[in-house]
């Protein structure tokens, strides 16, 4: 556990500084947060898992691709796992760009990306007492190969 | 040989264990038989195994990939992060 | 001077405080930052103005506009004016929603109308001591009204 | 009749003041009679006057709006914040 998948509760100031540049015009960040219903169910509290090792590698990638595919300058990605209340980011994502469109694309990849293939799993507790594990997105050997990526 | 089977997600809860040993008789095997092997086992997780990735030292491999003694197979379900 | 125009550095915590909310999911905060070149031309700093009264009033209606058209829970624009270093943001956008896709579209209006609509202007002041107000987009009065609004 | 204008950005910039105070000698008199004026007392404004946009109240009117003695009427260059 360390730079990507934490499970400290997460703060985007060491990430702002970090990615400080004064060659960049925009700066996006994206916040995942705990919402409290589900498809209608109240929702108490969110569990996230990971396969750590394999999750860290594959957001370092996806920094990297947010960089290289979208002209970003900086781009930093960090998951949190553990138990979560209601309201906490379980995912920030920052992007420091030249231009705000770029910004924001790239913003948009990241998570998108990281959903279809970021090791991670959420298992929802429920106002009733209840939990599940959501339904998710099956990993494919290929996923974020470049000729398969997502416009 | 043995193989250690790492569960995560709705497969740790399904099976009631994060690793489970496999002693597979031949030698060597296969992810898939190493799968399939696991099925019999415990058979809660078999509905689950068509939709599951086979993770070897942090990559996805093939189901055809040959398995050595003391190896770590990670068997990840559909994922939900973000 | 106030809500949404300030001369005080932008700070994002008082925005996520006022809009805190477990009904969303997704958090989108824009930043603008002051940029060290312009088409080429080293940048030092930058100095930005607002017909204040009226700026406010064109932030405060876009606000509610990004909660309408794009079914955000939640949106604070801030705009700041006087002397800006670089690296310094000159606004900050922070968007609410249930889920991921509005914030995204609802931040990108956001910003791609206070560019259109608001009065401010801002002078860019180069490293070699020269400076110059930038040029921008003439006001329009319809600007804004629904049936020209942009996808 | 008084209108007090009142520049903004470039405009300032070129006309040296923020805000000028023009006597009108016809009483209603409408925006484009005062930018009119205005230009004729302020040359250097001329050449921008095309673009601008007419505020009264934080309000854009047109330029066929009428003013009245005392009325605050400001200038607006091209936007260019963010």
């Amino acid at each position: 556990m360390g730079r990507w998948i934490t499970e400290e509760p997460l703060a985007l100031e060491p990430l702002l500084q970090e990615t400080d540049d004064h060659g960049s015009g925009a700066l996006l960040v994206f916040y995942g947060t705990v919402r409290n219903t589900n498809e209608g169910r109240p929702v108490k509290s969110m569990a996230y898992e990971a396969h750590i090792s394999m999750a860290e590698k594959v957001l370092r990638e996806l920094e990297q691709e947010v960089i290289e595919k979208f002209n970003a300058r900086h781009c930093r990605i960090i998951h949190r796992i553990g138990h979560l209340a209601l309201g906490e980011p379980s995912v920030i994502i920052v992007v420091r760009s030249a231009h705000r469109a770029d910004g924001y694309a790239g913003s948009r990849y990241a998570i998108d990306e990281l959903k279809q293939r970021a090791p991670i799993w959420k298992e929802e507790h429920y106002a009733d007492g209840d939990s599940q594990y959501l339904d998710g997105v099956p990993l494919r050997k290929s996923a974020g190969k470049p000729e398969q990526a997502k416009e | 040989m043995k193989i250690n089977v790492i569960l995560y997600g709705v497969l740790k809860q399904d099976a009631g264990v994060k690793r489970h040993t496999l002693d597979l008789s031949s030698d060597p095997a296969t992810v898939r038989a190493a799968v399939s092997e696991l099925a019999a086992q415990i058979p809660a997780l078999a509905a689950r195994l068509e939709t599951v990735a086979y993770v070897i030292d942090d990559e996805i491999v093939d189901p055809d990939t040959i398995l050595h003694d003391g190896d770590q197979l990670a068997l990840l379900p559909p994922v939900s992060g973000g």
